[in-house]
């Protein structure tokens, strides 16, 4: 199947009930079911680019979920290549709107909800953070390219030869793009294979899912973000003395 | 990246009690910070350790250190410096601002 | 034999006026003419003088110049204050220059060096501007002079604004020695202003299609000054400006001299120092200087030059600026180089070069900078009979012999021990005595101050005072002691410097009393050009590149 | 008569130092345990001892605070590996102890050089952040530096009870030249330093109400403006919530379609853009008619 075509994807999460999201602009928002639960659902789709307009409808969802549904999960798939690199968009105050959804989402937590993240396509810096890593679970589709940023462009931003930074990598999963190397930091929990079956899938890991985050212990533990962990409860220790 | 360590000899620091280390200065383009520590082990003795993201300069480095440890009683600490291609006036500068540091001169 | 000259000059000016007859209505030339005009009224082995110096040019004619052919334009002799426009390197890389007399490159020296090398910059000499425009009066007086004003009224009188600058030296002796005055315009209006060149000594008369380059040469934001030009500057105002009481006074255009305008109403206020220094200058109106004049340090500015956003500032400050009537600013170059050379107490600036006798030089191998009018007034004006305090203690400390003047100007050189990218300031030969520019040269080399001129030398490290210094053994040894770090520092002999700084002749920051601790931004006026603004009032209109408000 | 040192040229120890009650401020991992990033010293790149982070703890008038200030001159106030966890640990601690957090912020975002580590790291710091939120404990930015606070630090400051500006602050997400690469220099000229701050600096964020504060360039100011809020925070309710959602809809349908910052000034009731765009913060202020809601 074809995961780039968001009605494949649709119906392989959500089955006949994907039917009844919307999915318009590039976003995915609506109700429907995993296996015989309702959720709710925001998303991306296409590797768009999300920009004001797209954080304010994300958010009504979520505002509408928690009037309406109460402690319903939450899903948010997620394929976007960042936010929109436009001039008006940060003058309109961007990184606000985002707050905004972020804050959404928050109170959905605080009142219950468990919020699922799947990477299905592109989950790339800002696009990433303010919804999807926002999850108590974060998932992702082996074929997602998840990351800061390929290391090309790394390359061209901080000067450091793309060679130098790919030779690195191999021993810095930091520096690698992809779902891989982002579960081996703690960023993904799973990477779940092509042929896994996805509402199984989902439906476990929402029931399974708690709202701590635990991803700096699980970045420890896979060795992938060695220090974050550690330096968080040093802190912690040393603030408590 | 170019590291070196030098030790100069200099009259013995009398720290304060409740003074364990002291910095200055950042590490930014140009510019440097410097820390200085205690060191119970050698009271007459400035120990340095620099490390300078522009090599070549080890001369006028280690002439700028040897200088300080011989204008101010600096013994029985520890200097440890992080440097982004700071002109030698900054070394001084940055090591005086944090030896005043030390003694409470400035906050 | 040659006929006895009569009014050869006379008549060969008709000459050529006649040539253009139908192309100019009166005086006036179309702006699509101008390049045809060019070529009949310029004639091979002309001096051609072509106005422009490091703010003002008279970059129309420059470009229609540029666009010349060879066979109409050729075997040219050049004299033009600055070569700092493309379009004159064109002149050159055509080879339409048979000699180029100049005095100053600045930003195209790298350029220059280039056509240097490959044999297409046949320099005559590189002259200071005082010495360039007495030529004019003499063996260089040019045949045709292309200059620039802001305006004309239908009789082609020139208003030239706050720019004045070279313009009444080129025109002087060029309209009485019955040359030709060729001026571009950026507007022509009914009446102007002010009369700055009356009309019977103007030929002909364009305006431009566009105005006449400026550049904003004199702006420095005070955003960029370093802690560094600030410990420098604290050190100047205690160590020269406070201890000899200078009244009169030049400053150069950078940095560290900008600190020094910023720390007076504050430092030098604590320091109790307000009406006692700093009364008189000799510069161009600085922004960095509003918070000292609007502070009521300054009782005059004489300028050389406008700066480019300081029009309303000056014309609301007339008491402070030399206006016109009309209130706009006036400048003179040739004059403000007089004065700098006979009426102040002290001349500072900074350099790129210092060699271990005090020599300095912004030239190097690859970069022909040339000079300006940093030596006219960085040197010790021979001339000079009148006493001022400043001027008799230097005299007094430099112990002048039965044949010497018994005053002396004080000619401070301040630079950091190294330029940006560790370049070492301070060195053992100046790289201005490579034997190619020498020889380019013929045979002088290009120093901009020469170390027997410069009474302190201002570095980061202390302040020498070579007035002081009995010999030139001694004067080295001063040098070497203020020069840090760089390798020229490091070879100087501890015992000798601590002598030296015993007699006064080397003080450190501590001898003067600052500590590096001490030194902070907060201690400028303004912290940024937005401050300078605030201070003026809403008065200075700083160009767009520096505005991020 | 030297001058109030301006905030935004301040260092972060300088502005912990200049806010704070005298002498209270500890630090918490200080310079000589050299917690320091791990990554740069491959990239041959020189560490900083507190990776570009002073956290710890002091009291401001009497009371306590938590404090995280980043160095902005340092990889330009980045966030990586290290950095990301001594601010999510302090902000962990903050809601702990119930104690008010003060982020002084300047950074570009993620730390480049670490790559996704700082990504994850700056997630997991709005998380803290929340916590605290959660908690009613304040969470409170202040933007005052030339860097301002763009990319993933310009989000998480968005998450914060309050946000306290200055003139010379900014925040955003994409940097100008970031947009200018993308965009082209005709949709954004990253050159027109006036622009960029009309843009994204805290004049038109006061406006449009993403700074609470507008203060003068100063600690004092500054630190009169964090006095006010210590005691305050704003739950996150779903009135509160769908109260945003409309004021960002109304803001979105007022000046979405244009993309001159002196169009929002004018809305705002500001008459003489030049003399606005030269005036202080609180002079600003006074200038403008800022709905709150």
């Amino acid at each position: 199947m074809n995961t780039s075509n968001p009605n494949d994807l649709l119906a392989r999460f959500f089955g006949e009930s994907g039917k009844t999201l919307l999915v318009k602009d590039s976003l995915i928002t609506g109700y429907a079911q995993v296996l015989t639960q309702n959720v709710a659902v925001i998303g991306t789709c296409d590797g768009t680019y999300i920009d004001n307009a797209a954080a304010l409808r994300l958010a009504s969802l979520v505002i509408d979920c928690i009037e309406n549904h109460p402690q319903m999960p939450i899903v948010m798939l997620v394929d976007s290549a960042g936010q929109e690199p436009s001039r008006t968009c940060e003058m309109l105050g961007l990184a606000s709107f985002f707050g905004h959804l972020l804050s959404c989402l928050q109170l959905a937590r605080q009142n219950g909800h468990k919020l699922i993240t799947i990477a299905t396509g592109k989950a790339i810096g800002g696009a990433f953070i303010c919804y999807g890593m926002f999850g108590d679970r974060i998932e992702a589709l082996d074929s997602a390219s998840v990351g800061l940023m390929p290391i090309e462009a790394m390359s061209a931003v901080t000067k450091i030869p793309a060679a130098t930074l790919t030779a690195l990598s191999k021993t810095m999963p930091a520096l690698e793009f992809g779902a891989e190397p982002f579960a081996l930091l703690g960023g993904v929990d799973e990477v779940w294979s092509a042929d896994v079956n996805v509402p199984e899938k989902l439906a476990a890991v929402i029931s399974s899912s708690t709202q701590e985050d635990h991803r700096a212990e699980l970045g420890k533990k896979r060795g992938g973000r060695k220090w974050a962990f550690d330096v968080q409860n040093r802190v912690l220790a040393e603030s408590a003395k | 990246m170019e590291k070196f360590d030098k030790t100069f000899p200099s009259k013995s620091f009398s720290w304060p009690p409740d003074k364990e280390w002291a910095i200055a200065g950042v590490v930014g383009s140009g510019n440097l910070e410097v820390l200085f520590e205690r060191n119970t082990e050698s009271p007459n003795t400035m120990e340095c350790h620099v490390e300078s993201s522009i090599p070549g300069y080890e001369d006028s480095w280690l002439a700028a250190l040897e200088d300080f440890a011989a204008n101010y009683p600096a013994g029985g600490t520890k200097v440890t410096i992080h440097d982004q291609g700071a002109a030698p006036i900054v070394v001084t500068f940055r090591l005086r601002q944090a030896y005043d540091h030390l003694l409470q001169k400035i906050s | 034999m040659a006929p006895t000259p009569k009014n050869t000059r006379q008549l060969n000016k008709e000459e050529r006026i006649r040539r253009i007859a139908g192309m100019t209505n009166g005086k006036f030339v179309s702006s699509n003419q101008v390049a045809d005009v060019l070529k009949l009224i310029i004639e091979p082995d002309d001096i051609l003088c072509l106005e422009g110096d490091n703010q003002k040019q008279a970059d129309f004619f420059a470009n229609q110049l540029a666009t010349l052919d060879i066979k109409d334009l050729h075997d040219i002799h050049l004299v033009m204050s600055c070569i700092t426009l493309p379009a004159h390197l064109e002149l050159f890389k055509k080879g339409a220059v048979k000699q180029v007399d100049f005095c100053y490159a600045g930003p195209q020296g790298q350029a220059v060096a280039e056509l240097l090398a490959e044999g297409k910059f046949p320099i005559g000499a590189i002259h200071t501007y005082n010495e360039l425009y007495a030529r004019y009066y003499m063996d260089l007086t040019p045949r045709v002079a292309l200059i620039a004003a802001v305006q004309a009224d239908r009789a082609g009188n020139l208003y030239l604004a706050a720019n004045t600058e070279d313009t009444p030296a080129i025109v002087e002796p060029t309209a009485f020695s019955n040359g030709i005055i060729f001026a571009q315009v950026n507007e022509i209006v009914d009446s102007i202003p002010r009369i700055d060149i009356p009309a019977d000594q103007v030929d002909l008369i364009v305006e431009a299609p566009y105005p006449m380059h400026l550049t904003a040469l004199f702006t420095r934001d005070p955003a960029a000054i370093t802690e560094v030009q600030i410990l420098m500057a604290m050190m100047a105002i205690r160590g020269i400006y406070q201890e000899y009481e200078v009244q009169s006074l030049n400053h150069g255009v950078g940095f560290n001299t900008a600190a020094i305008e910023l720390l007076l109403p504050t430092y030098g206020e604590e320091l109790g120092l307000k009406g006692k220094i700093c009364n008189y200058w000799m510069v161009n109106p600085l922004p960095t200087m509003i918070p000292a004049i609007e502070s009521g340090w300054v009782k005059s500015v004489f300028s050389v030059g406008g700066e480019v956003g300081m029009e309303r500032y000056t014309a609301a400050r007339s008491d402070i600026f030399f206006t016109g009537r009309d209130g706009s600013f006036h400048s003179n170059r040739p004059m403000g180089q007089l004065a700098g050379h006979y009426a102040i107490d002290m001349f500072i600036g900074a350099t790129l070069q210092i060699d271990i006798n005090g020599n300095s030089s912004t030239v190097s191998k690859k970069r022909i900078t040339g000079f300006g009018g940093a030596p006219n007034m960085g040197c010790q004006p021979m001339g000079r009979r009148h006493p001022t305090k400043a001027w008799l203690k230097v005299g007094a400390e430099s112990n002048p012999g039965p044949g010497a003047i018994p005053g002396r100007k004080l000619v401070v050189q301040m630079a950091e021990t190294f330029q940006s990218g560790r370049v070492p300031t301070f060195v053992e030969e100046l790289e201005a005595q490579d034997p190619n520019i020498k020889k380019a040269l013929h045979g002088v080399a290009p120093v901009m101050i020469y170390g027997d001129d410069v009474t302190h030398v201002v570095t980061e490290e202390g302040i020498a005072n070579l007035a002081a210094c009995r010999t030139i053994e001694e004067r080295q040894a001063a040098i070497r002691g203020v020069a840090g770090y760089t390798p020229v520092g490091l070879k100087r002999n501890m015992k000798e410097t601590q002598e030296l700084r015993a007699r006064g002749i080397i003080r450190l920051p501590e001898d003067l009393g600052i500590s590096p601790s001490s030194v902070s931004r907060s201690l400028l006026a303004a912290q940024d050009i937005k401050g300078l603004v605030r201070w003026s009032g809403g008065l200075y209109d700083p160009p767009s590149q520096f505005i991020d408000w | 008569m030297k001058r109030a040192s301006l905030y935004h040229e301040q260092t972060a120890r300088k502005r912990i130092a200049s806010l704070v009650d005298p002498g209270s401020f500890t630090e918490l991992l200080p310079p000589p345990e050299r917690v320091v990033s791990p990554y740069l010293p491959l990239l041959d790149i020189p560490v900083s001892f507190d990776d570009g982070l002073v956290i710890g703890r002091a009291t401001l008038g009497g009371k306590p605070v938590y404090l995280a200030a980043q160095v902005g001159q340092f990889v330009g106030g980045s966030v990586g590996e290290v950095h990301s966890a001594k601010l999510t640990g302090i902000l962990k601690a903050a809601a702990r102890d119930a104690i008010p957090c003060l982020l002084l912020v300047e950074s570009g975002g993620v730390r480049l050089h670490e790559g996704s580590s700082g990504e994850i790291g700056i997630s997991e710091a709005m998380r803290a952040v929340f916590e605290c939120r959660a908690k009613g404990v304040p969470t409170i930015a202040v933007i005052g530096a030339d860097i301002g606070a763009y990319g993933g630090m310009g989000i998480l400051v968005t998450c914060c009870d309050f946000r306290i500006m200055t003139e010379h602050g900014r925040l955003g997400i994409s940097g100008p030249i970031v947009i200018e690469k993308w965009m082209g220099k005709q949709a954004y000229d990253s050159s027109n330093r006036a622009l960029v701050w009309k843009t994204s600096g805290g004049k038109t964020k006061y406006l449009l109400n993403d700074a609470d504060v507008l203060t003068h360039d100063d600690s004092a100011s500054v630190g009169a403006a964090i006095g006010e809020l210590l005691s305050k925070s704003q739950p996150i309710t779903l009135g509160g919530l769908k109260t945003r959602q409309q004021e960002l809809e109304k803001r979105l349908g007022d000046f979405g379609k244009t993309s001159d910052p002196e169009e929002i000034w004018k809305a705002f009731g500001i008459a003489d853009i030049g003399e606005a765009s030269l005036a202080s913060g609180p002079e600003f202020v006074a200038l403008a008619k800022r709905k709150t809601p």
